[in-house]
């Protein structure tokens, strides 16, 4: 197991205190984590070494960035087992997952003026359905709303049980002949449910229908093989897992990149350009229209290698600890409920919890005055607050730089505001 | 970090005992507000009464500071007319906005002076602005604003 | 006017060498521009010190980040004389441009299911018209193609007269009553001519089309206001203007911007979301779908500040005095030609040239191997250089950081490559 | 930088005088290939006779680079079989991706062993394929290879 205080060292921020004296306790990776000081100097290195316009160029420093920019594209690509022609740079996971779903309604309305040049999969019609699960981050949910709106299609979802897990035991019923793609999250980052993904993508294919998966939660925390899991787009964030703002991945199968029309177009993403219409570059340059976002992916590399120094699995087992004593720790406290998987059997470290007669927006305050960062709110996951009768819950999302002294320090601070409140 | 400079006891006390929560029989306007970062909920009801005083209901489910808010709002605006409640919430917006540097009015704004502190929290200001907010929509869809009188 | 040697030492790149000891002469700026000390500070020290979700957390990170964000929104908004609302930040200026595309194709899709919620502005149908210029950046082009193809539309385009100027004598038969859209580079990055955009915009804006202006070019190298410009939408990138990569801006009316439906969805642009639909935030937000372009926001804040520490003005008088020299130096080379105007009346820096019996790619090379960075190719604007008669043209565009020197040296290259390929 | 390691004088002589440009009167094949990072352009034709010996035939606008491959490319492979063809641009592709480390036979190269040195200049590496995977693509539209067969 890698040394926690070693890694903490990394982290500039780490060091620093809030409040006028308060020692920082970050517990908000399930938003964006920190950043190690190898992933920012190897951005800086990038800007004072190499900066240039990438795949335009053909002077020593536009090569140079070209170089940098697709060698990243390769290490990353390896770190989830993926071929770095099958992976787009996109600015988010957000943008990744509105590519998928944009295949959707571009293809569909093209085919109303050109039916014979769009792969038939992406058209859909009334009729046909596109299916979601009740715990998806909005950015998982509203695109695909759109995209019915847009084309008719009809939205459905695999609902949750008690105990914050999939109900699979209609799931023949709810992707069936009339879906055309399926989209779910890998590990919610509300409940910390880890999802069978492997067979709901299984059902997707049974029906012919594309399947997507949201890795945002699972690429930082644990081991994942593209392969594996059986998707055919597969989209996260970089900023989740030591990377910088502003760049996302978005994995997909030779058969379906190269068989999706384009979404954003421009530069660097065509073949051939008249006034009257244009050809397109195949994937990936075909989904990355403009300036690519380089410094990013140069940066995202370097988390990778970051990453993969201390094991994927160790990683994992690194937040599985953690999550255990944080669940034992919760549940030993008067008056707090987790909401979501309360065992670490197929569970994340991403920690919802509620506590009685207190509202999340003040315990996420009373922590953060005693220098507890955690989030409150619906985590962009409204629907299942709605499913488990909450407005919004506290979340404690820890991570590799955390320690056992963290969690203590925020159930702590959850029985002071207990205190303060007089709830208890 | 001054916890206290946020949870003033006169909005702790609101929030336990909230005044004059509950729906009116016969609004004539109303108005259902989200906090969407959040996801607090508020509806803000307003009638007149014969003399032209403002009858306010109000129901939802958040924070404290949303929900002191609100009890405020009610305890200082019932009775009011339109106008008076319209130079209130100016003035609330006002501190809500001033980041700790208001000087509240304690003569226009009453107990709503103990959100001074909320100023310094721009994380919570929206939350002391849910049910104003609502009310100000309340009056507008009563009739009792036009919709450009938006303070 | 500014210390251009002073300038030269805030940049860390510009003291490299290239091939071996050759001094790095930097003439490539149109395509990407170099980053001073400034900006790669402001950009650690928020991922140092204020790093966090922004607009989702209540901690003091989360209070450090949003702020930071905000402010450079309120800042960048500022340098153009806008709105810090009207403000979306995107991750580069073909994003932007795309997000106005996508408002026309989004509701023209929409309004086939549900006529009453969009802006008949944005309705699009066979017969109507979308106008663009014969000089437009492949991403001002490409993407009103792709709205042609989706809606039946058609795409019409203003041609350009021998010396690279717009040709506007039939304008009110181009933008006609038909015409639902015009979007116009400001300044070409090909030709360097600066465009009448408040004439086109007005035409447009008297048959009742929405108007948007790529400003990729423009608003690194001049002042530029966006109430005098006229446009309804404006773009531009932020790594062509001493920024990071992964940035760009829209800018928009309240009015437009508040009528166009979301393009990319999900987390942070939403109002109210259930499973079976959602509502949207006002602008900016509706329009930044996900974790944002943060920390390269508050770094291109500090490259705005930079350039305004120069003084806009003072870059431009600089830029032309610059121009001015190179366009002559080149009229005074045998067997050189200049495409675009040959003078520096409404003329950026961007210059290209070609030169007799000699291939872009080789008179490039030479320079590159003599350590003068300069472009060779389409730019993409392809459709330009078709115009011309040119397969590609060499470029070299000057910024703050070069001097005659620099001009000197890309001279001497040109020189030394007809002596190298014996064409002269 | 060393020029002349990618400007040899091989290269240099096959682009002032091109062997062998010119289109093909009856072609079997003929593609049309473009380098979408600059706007070069080649066609590439190709017949066999009747011993089977391949015909080449191009046209194009370009580098000195792209034109001087698609020169000495028809020097060199006219009269070959299509198999031949196959074997050399297999070598040449690997050359080309070799980074300047690669060792060329000459027995299978002939003049195109003078593109070793492109090989250190990545965003000339597309130049000299041009013509070589327009052949390929001549080829397998004139039903001499199949699409699977790609090198
Ligand atoms: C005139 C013009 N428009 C649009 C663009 C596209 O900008 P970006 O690649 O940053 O999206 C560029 C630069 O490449 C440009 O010069
Ligand atoms: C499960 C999940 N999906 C999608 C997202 C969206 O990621 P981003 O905001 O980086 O686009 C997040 C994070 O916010 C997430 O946790």
């Amino acid at each position: 197991m890698f040394d926690v205080q070693a890694v903490k060292a990394d982290f500039p921020i780490l060091a620093t205190t809030v409040h006028g004296g308060q020692k920082l306790v970050y517990l908000d990776s399930g938003a964006t984590s920190q950043k190690p000081r190898q992933v920012l100097d190897a951005e800086r290195d990038y800007y004072e070494q190499s900066n240039a316009a990438v795949h335009r160029g053909a002077h020593a420093l536009a090569e140079a960035a070209t170089s940098a920019f697709e060698h990243a594209r390769a290490r990353i690509a390896q770190f989830v087992g993926a071929q770095a022609p099958d992976l787009i740079f996109t600015k988010n996971a957000t943008e990744g997952l509105n590519l998928s779903a944009y295949a959707f309604s571009n293809a569909t309305a093209i085919a109303q003026w050109d039916e014979a040049i769009v792969d038939p999969r992406f058209v859909l019609k009334p009729g046909d359905s596109v299916v979601v699960t009740e715990m998806e981050h909005h950015s998982n949910l509203v695109p695909w709303q759109e995209l019915c709106r847009k084309t008719g299609a009809t939205l459905r979802w695999i609902p949750l049980t008690e105990d914050g897990r999939l109900d699979l035991s209609h799931l023949s019923s709810i992707i069936d002949e009339t879906t055309r793609v399926v989209s779910v999250v890998h590990q919610s980052n509300i409940l910390g449910t880890i999802n069978p993904v492997r067979e709901i993508m299984d059902q997707a294919h049974a029906v012919g229908a594309i399947g997507v998966v949201d890795a945002c939660q699972s690429i930082p925390h644990m081991p994942v093989n593209v392969d594996a899991l059986g998707a055919d787009l597969l989209a996260w964030s970089g900023h989740k897992m030591l990377g910088p703002t502003g760049i996302g991945c978005l994995w997909g199968t030779p058969d379906v990149l190269s068989s999706m029309p384009p979404v954003l177009s421009g530069g660097s993403m065509i073949e051939l350009v008249q006034m009257e219409s244009s050809t397109y570059a195949p994937p990936p340059q075909r989904f990355e229209a403009g300036t690519p976002v380089v410094a990013q992916a140069v940066a995202l590399s370097a988390a990778v290698d970051y990453l993969q120094a201390l094991g994927m699995r160790e990683v994992q087992s690194h937040e599985q600890a953690l999550t255990e004593y944080a669940l034992k720790g919760l549940n030993d406290l008067d008056g707090v409920r987790v909401i979501g998987p309360d065992t670490i059997v197929d569970r994340g470290s991403a920690i919802s919890f509620v506590v009685d007669s207190l509202h999340p927006h003040d315990v996420g305050q009373v922590l953060d005055s005693r220098g507890v960062a955690v989030r409150v709110g619906h985590h962009c996951a409204w629907p299942t607050c709605r499913r488990f009768g909450v407005p919004s819950t506290t979340r404690m999302s820890p991570y590799i730089y955390n320690d056992e002294s963290d969690i203590d320090a925020a159930l702590e601070g959850i029985v002071a505001a207990q205190k303060y409140f007089g709830v208890k | 970090m001054e916890l206290d400079s946020l949870y003033q006891e006169i909005i702790l006390d609101h929030y336990k005992h909230p005044r004059g929560k509950g729906l009116l029989e016969l609004p004539q306007g109303s108005a259902h507000h989200v906090n969407p970062t959040c996801g607090d909920e508020i509806t803000v009801q307003v009638s007149t009464n014969a003399e032209g005083g403002l009858e306010i209901g109000y129901e939802g489910q958040g924070c404290s500071i949303s929900q002191a808010s609100a009890s405020v709002l009610t305890e200082l605006l019932t009775g009011s007319s339109v106008d008076q409640s319209q130079t209130v919430r100016e003035a609330f917006i006002e501190l809500m906005h001033a980041q700790g540097q208001g000087e509240p009015d304690e003569d226009v704004l009453g107990d709503a002076v103990a959100f001074a502190g909320v100023a310094k929290f721009p994380a919570r200001v929206k939350c002391a602005l849910l049910a104003w907010m609502a009310l100000q929509d309340a009056e507008i869809k009563a009739g009792m604003l036009s919709k450009g009188d938006g303070s």
